[in-house]
């Protein structure tokens, strides 16, 4: 630990990525078709009858979920993130989802009669 | 147990006078021999290391410091104790009163409504069944919005400021709200619940002695919200049936006449502020 | 001393500082959008049988706004990857298109969906008077359908004036289609095109009616929280507007000039911005328009 | 990179900047500036008027407690003229305002007093500096963070002034209260108390966030050569944890004023249920809203905030404490660990402030034991505090008192808080002021406490002088005496029955009348409250010694403390870009008294010698 760990930027980084970049923009076009047709199959779900409301929320749910995830891990690169990127995401996910889940669970358990 | 408790008088609690109270009386005093020998025992070594290590005493410090594990058995020591207080009592004991609701039948039941700056109490009356209530309904002579088109509510008893139960029956009281939140708070009696607009909270206790007990909101409700006093008449069985007849009788020929904790406060402004806040 | 990594990365993070604030940042607003979309299934769980509406909004014109931002966030990607690549002719065309993108979300939203949403009227029915009103609301149907009641009778309402004037005794409503055949199998489910109230007056006497309003936020739980969230979203979508605007003028040209690679940094920045915005829009998108 | 030519490249550096700089006007420099020591001292300074202004508050507060409905002398006839009859009615308070006041005291005093100085002023002024970063990453982001709390502030001292006076919901504006408060005849849809209580603190939400972001890039980005994680000061890691904690929990209460603020302007019902009757008539809304959404919401952040308010000062109490026993703290790195395990576990503690709400056996069985949990790191910090004075050789300094007063103190405030987490006993103690004494013991003879360590401690790397040894005692132990005689009783009056929010102070009720140690619970308010005011005398040496000592103050070198951390090898006052060569960390923070050494302290920034014995380092890292 006594030599400090280097600091400095590092410069030729960037060529490097600029290939890689064009590599991608085809990618980027197929996943907002992909996007596209996940729309047009919440819609046409949201008119499906899946027995109950809930089921229908679910499946919606579940449509966009996906849509969401492509979104984030193509769009916003998240494939290729750094560690400490997912870090922060992942308290904020659990976070999030702790305050939707105790709600819920208040909402579920209160006293009554 | 008695002597346990001296810690609770000592710091000025009231006496407890129903049946479960001596429960949370127990564990408050727990808490307290608990936290007050956390505090001796640290009090203790931080005096002494202050003064043991002072830098006349102590010109040069040690750069290692304590190296025994002594702190770990300590925390274990407290996560230990607070784990038998939560298992053992808290959580068995706030079951009993959330789960362990006595039978209607040989309870007490009252509907209590809070208001901008005193509670409504709704009795049964001899039926035993409560009339509909109905905010729309609501006037200065109809408090509770009792609506008289419901044959149950023909003799139900509405009384505001002071209730009457009688000593050793277990009571049920139904927590409803007509503007914010207020709470229905008996701390002789150990108990206290929210009055939630849009909820129906009900909550139960068992007096064990006769008396006359203060109600407290405690919750703020407004400007009045300090002297949004009830209270609460424990009463031998008798007594209790005579305060009932004439309840009724009163019922008869008027609709409620304000009872004593319906007065407002000393000091409480005459005029309502509208908005209450 | 200089602020060091505004433009190259921190080797030990792999990160450049506004790429670590700009997450930090995306992390505040899923906390923000948490509370609200809490808030959502709150109302929602708590709301009587009846009393959360389905297939008010317009269905095509939000899928038509979905696959705007959905567009847009192709395009920005694009913008961004072809700044890497130096091609600033295609970086301004690809934001360009992003900007326009982002216009046409808003006044889809603020000039048609949200006016067309003021004039409508709707008003609540008091469970005493539900029977009276069966002819348009058709509950016995529904109830054999295992479906919930309808309590409230939608449509134009004509005599606007009984809004605020006490001595007008009714509402003269031009139903929407779903009132003027209540029993027909077809209404059970909320028409696919947006079907016009139509001119089919109804007397609604005020005597009958518990609450009536414009669809505005005060109508229910449901416009509250849709106008809320919409407008809160839509206030993103505006600030994603106004920086991609100021990245595309001159002032963009000049730092591209300077150091391209910055440029590059901050178009990443604002799109994962971006992004963050269409991911929220297409959770709203089935949540208010399809559920 | 080798050591000598990052030193010249820096020169080199430093000589432009400190060029550019010389022609910064006045607003430039001290109103507009984006550096990270100026917007320090400007959240100190605003922050410290604010926390003033909150103690003003209350000690108008206290007079009613102690004297129930007697005219004030000569300031009530004052503030009667001031703020109109609503307030005090021929010098005599109204509980309108009684409540404005308890409502204000407790949003200035957290938002406006503890936030601000404990977390923005000290965060922006030392953590750059104990990191050796020449500023934050985001100078403008920072000077708009200072900013947006400014005219947030403003908006609620403004809030006074509206007819009908400042929000009077107490600082939890629960709901429907909140919701419907000053609504009524002559109702202004925006220019009333709780409206611009909403719109001030969506202001000081977004300083907050802006804050948080930078803080925590900060950090991450831009710590030294050698600056690993486990050589942070402990300071640094408070700040991070607590930087957390703003950043994920202020969202959603923001999303709850939002709904609030469309409930009083736009007329929906968030937070509204069917049925009110408010006032005997029946209030014109939609309803099916929740009241106990709000609650959720409110305390999702309000529980973090507590820690907000305790983690910095445990941070500065940790600095001065290592400083002052001259060694190491002991068990650095489980301070590390406890404040992050703290920092997570005080999201999902939340509902144990809503026991009474009507909450089932298993979600509050849940809450009892996330709060009982959160108890052990607390207690963990804190043994740690006690265990490194251990060996040490003491030495009293004025910062050192403080942050010696600290320990005991929060540990009261922390003890007593066990009681309220078990629900059943919290069904007695609930809203009373044992409540109100228990956080009182933390954020006021702690938080506060530990803020005017910090302030004695850094005053001369701001200043480059030193603030009065002889008046900050005479400021230390007439303020520790108060703060107990003021805080102790409350426990009593607590367990009496007494509430809080109580205009009246008691007095009419029974349960007051009863005597414990000598006095009814009513009585007690009268000593209570003349230990109030004489605290308010104490600090008239301090803020004396503050202000004239930034221009009298003893002359002092960089190094006054002889402390280890890297603030210390900048010059006082910093200039502009902080360090003269970029500081490189070749060790931990906290190395006093080295075995063979000459000096009882070393430096960061000395490198390790060949012959050393292996540093007392821990080897855990937390990144890479
Ligand atoms: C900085 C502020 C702060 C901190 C750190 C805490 C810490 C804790 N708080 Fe407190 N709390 C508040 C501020 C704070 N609180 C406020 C402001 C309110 C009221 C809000 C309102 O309603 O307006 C409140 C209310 C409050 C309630 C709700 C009460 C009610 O409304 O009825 C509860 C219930 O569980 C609670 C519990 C706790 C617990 C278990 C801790 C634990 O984290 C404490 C852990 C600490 C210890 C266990 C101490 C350990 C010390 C030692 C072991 C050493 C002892 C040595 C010596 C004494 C020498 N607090
Ligand atoms: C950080 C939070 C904080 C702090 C520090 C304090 C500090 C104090 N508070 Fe407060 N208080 C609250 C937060 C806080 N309070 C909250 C949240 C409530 C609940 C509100 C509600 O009901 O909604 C409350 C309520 C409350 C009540 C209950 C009112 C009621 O329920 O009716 C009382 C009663 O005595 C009280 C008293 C005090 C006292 C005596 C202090 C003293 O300790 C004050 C000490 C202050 C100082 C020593 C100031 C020092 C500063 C300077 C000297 C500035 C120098 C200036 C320059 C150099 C420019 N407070
Ligand atoms: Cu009712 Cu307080
Ligand atoms: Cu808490």
């Amino acid at each position: 630990m006594n030599n400090p760990p280097t600091t400095e930027p590092v410069d030729h980084e960037t060529e490097h990525y600029a290939h890689d970049v064009s590599k991608h923009v085809r990618g980027y076009l197929i996943v907002g078709g992909t996007l596209l047709f996940f729309t047009a199959l919440t819609v046409f779900l949201s008119y499906v009858n899946f027995g109950t409301q809930k089921a229908n929320v679910a499946v919606a749910m579940v449509v966009a979920t996906i849509k969401a995830g492509l979104v984030a891990y193509i769009f916003m690169h998240l494939s290729a993130e750094k560690k400490l990127i997912y870090r922060i995401l992942i308290f904020t996910a659990i976070f999030v989802f702790g305050l939707f889940w105790l709600i819920y669970l208040a909402w579920y358990d209160p006293v009554v009669h | 147990m008695t002597s346990l408790a001296f810690i609770n008088e000592l710091m000025g609690m009231p006496g407890n006078a129903s049946a479960h109270g001596y429960q949370i009386d127990h564990i408050i005093e727990f808490c307290h021999w608990f936290m007050g020998a956390l505090f001796v025992g640290w009090s203790a070594f931080f005096i002494f290391v202050l003064w043991r290590f002072r830098k006349s005493r102590n010109p040069v410090a040690s750069h290692e410091g304590v190296t025994s594990g002594i702190s770990t058995h300590l925390e274990f020591a407290v996560v230990l104790i607070e784990a038998v207080l939560l298992i053992g009592f808290a959580i068995p004991l706030w079951a009993k009163r959330v789960n362990a609701f006595p039978d209607n039948k040989d309870a007490i039941l009252v509907h209590a409504i809070g208001q901008q700056f005193n509670w409504n109490f709704h009795l049964p009356g001899p039926d035993g069944v409560f009339g509909r209530r109905d905010a729309a309904l609501v006037s200065n002579s109809n408090p509770i919005g009792l609506d008289p088109s419901d044959p149950a509510s023909k003799d139900d008893l509405v009384v505001m400021g002071e209730l009457h139960v009688p000593v050793d029956h277990n009571v049920i009281i139904e927590l409803a709200s007509k503007d914010v939140i207020h709470n229905f708070c008996l701390p002789s009696m150990r108990i206290a619940q929210d009055a939630i607009p849009g909820l129906i909270i009900p909550m139960w206790f068992k007096p064990i002695k006769t008396g006359t007990f203060e109600v407290v909101c405690g919750q703020l409700c407004g400007l009045g919200h300090y002297g949004m006093k009830g209270t609460l008449v424990v009463d031998t069985p008798d007594e209790y049936q005579a305060w009932l007849k004439e309840r009724i009788e009163l019922s008869g020929n008027q609709s409620a006449p304000p009872a004593p904790g319906a007065v407002p406060p000393a000091g409480a402004p005459k005029t309502a502020n509208p908005g209450g806040g | 001393m200089e602020i060091p990594y505004t433009v190259t990365a921190r080797p030990d993070t792999g990160l450049w500082n506004a790429k670590v604030g700009i997450w930090l940042f995306l992390a505040s607003e899923v906390m923000l959008f948490g509370g609200l979309f809490s808030a959502y299934i709150f109302l929602r769980l708590d709301a009587e049988p009846g009393y959360w509406p389905h297939g008010l909004l317009n269905v095509p014109v939000g899928t038509g706004n979905t696959a705007i931002l959905i567009a847009s966030s192709v395009t920005v990607v694009l913008a961004w990857a072809a700044l890497k690549m130096r091609q600033f002719t295609r970086y301004k065309i690809y934001m360009g298109i992003t900007i326009l993108c982002g216009v046409a979300f808003l006044v889809v939203k603020l000039a048609y969906e949200w006016p067309q949403k003021f004039e409508h009227f709707g008003a609540y029915i008091k469970p005493s008077a539900l029977e009276k009103y069966e002819p348009y609301l058709g509950n016995k149907h529904l109830l054999s359908e295992g479906l919930p009641p309808r309590v409230e009778i939608t449509g134009h309402l004509h005599n606007h004036e009984a809004l605020h004037d006490a001595s007008i005794k009714d509402y003269e409503v031009g139903l929407d289609p779903i009132y003027t055949d209540p029993t027909n199998p077809k209404m059970d489910r909320p028409h696919f095109l947006y079907v016009p109230p139509t001119e089919k007056i109804a007397h609604i006497d005020k005597a009958d009616v518990d609450r009536a309003t414009m669809f505005l936020p005060t109508h229910n739980t449901y416009f509250a929280t849709y106008f809320t969230i919409t407008g809160l979203h839509g206030l993103h979508v505006l600030g994603g507007v106004i920086v991609f605007t100021y990245l595309w003028l001159p002032f963009g040209s000049r730092l591209y000039r300077q150091n391209p690679e910055h440029l590059a940094n901050r178009v990443e920045v604002a799109g994962l911005f971006w992004h963050f915005v269409d991911l929220v829009w297409i959770f709203v998108f089935p949540l208010f328009y399809l559920l | 990179m080798d050591a000598s030519s990052s030193v010249s490249h820096a020169a080199h550096d430093h000589h432009d900047t400190a060029h550019e700089h010389h022609e910064l006007g006045f607003f430039r420099k001290y109103v507009f500036s984006t550096d990270h020591k100026v917007i320090g001292l400007q959240y100190l300074i605003t922050g410290l008027i604010f926390l003033f202004l909150g103690f003003c508050l209350m000690m108008l507060m206290r007079w009613q407690l102690a004297y129930p409905g007697k005219e004030l002398p000569v300031i009530g006839n004052l503030i009667g003229r001031m703020l109109g009859p609503g307030s005090m009615n021929n010098g005599v308070m109204t509980p309108e305002f009684y409540n404005s006041l308890g409502a204000m005291h407790g949003t200035i005093m957290i938002f406006l007093g503890i936030v601000p100085v404990a977390f923005a002023a000290f965060g922006n002024f030392v953590v750059p500096l104990q990191i050796g970063a020449p500023d934050m990453t985001f100078p403008k982001v920072n000077m708009a963070s200072y900013q947006a709390f400014f005219v947030g502030g403003m908006i609620m001292l403004i809030s006074f002034f509206v007819p009908g006076g400042a929000a009077k919901g107490g600082w939890t504006s629960y709901t429907p209260l909140a919701d419907i408060a000053d609504k009524g005849p002559g109702y202004d849809v925006i220019f009333n108390g709780q409206t611009l209580w909403l719109i001030g603190f969506i202001l000081l939400i977004t300083s907050s966030l802006l804050g948080a972001i930078n803080f925590i890039a900060t950090i991450i980005q831009l710590r030294a050569k050698g600056m690993t994680w486990m050589r942070l000061p402990f300071f640094v890691w408070a700040q991070f944890v607590t930087a957390f904690l703003l950043l994920l929990a202020f969202p959603p209460l923001e999303s709850a004023i939002v709904m609030q603020l469309m409930d009083r302007v736009a007329g929906t019902s968030f937070f509204l249920p069917t049925g009110l009757v408010v006032n005997g008539t029946a209030v014109s809304i939609s309803g099916g809203g929740s009241p106990l959404l709000w609650q959720h919401l409110f305390w999702f952040l309000g529980h973090p905030e507590v820690y907000v308010l305790i983690l910095p000062g445990m941070g500065i109490v940790a600095e001065v404490i290592a400083n002052n026993t001259r060694k190491p703290l002991w068990g650095y790195k489980s301070l590390v660990l406890a404040a992050l395990v703290l920092g997570f576990l005080s999201f999902i503690v939340w509902a144990h402030h809503m026991w009474l709400t009507g909450m089932g056996t298993a979600v509050s069985a849940f809450f009892q034991t996330t709060t009982m949990i959160i108890s052990i790191p607390s207690v963990i910090i804190l043994s740690a505090f006690f265990i490194s004075l251990w060996g040490g050789s003491i030495r009293f300094t004025v910062p050192m008192l403080f942050a010696t007063a600290f320990l005991p103190m929060f540990g009261i405030g922390g003890l007593t808080g066990i009681p309220l987490a078990f629900n059943s006993a919290d069904l007695y103690l609930h809203d009373t002021y044992y409540v109100i004494a228990h956080f009182h013991y933390i954020v006021a003879p702690g938080t506060i406490f530990a803020v005017f360590a910090g302030i004695y401690y850094w005053f001369p790397k701001a200043t480059g002088r030193k603030m009065n040894d002889f008046w900050g005692k005479v400021h230390f132990w007439p303020s520790l005496i108060c703060m107990n005689a003021i805080f102790l009783p409350m426990f009593l009056q607590g367990m009496l029955g007494m509430h809080r929010r109580w205009y009246d102070g008691g007095e009419g009720w029974t349960l007051a009348s009863e005597k414990v140690w000598g006095l009814s619970g009513f009585h007690w308010n009268l000593p209570i409250s003349i230990a109030a005011w004489t605290m308010g005398v104490a600090q008239i040496p301090f803020i004396i010694n503050f202000f004239w000592s930034i221009r009298h103050g003893q002359k002092v070198g960089i190094n006054p403390w002889e402390a280890t951390t890297l603030e210390w090898t900048a010059p006082s006052p910093p200039p502009h870009g902080n360090f003269l060569t970029p500081p490189v960390a070749y060790r931990g923070p906290y190395e006093y008294s080295l075995p063979g050494r000459a000096k009882d302290f070393t430096m960061q920034t000395e490198p390790v010698e060949p012959n050393e014995r292996a540093p007392h380092e821990p080897a855990m890292s937390l990144s890479h």
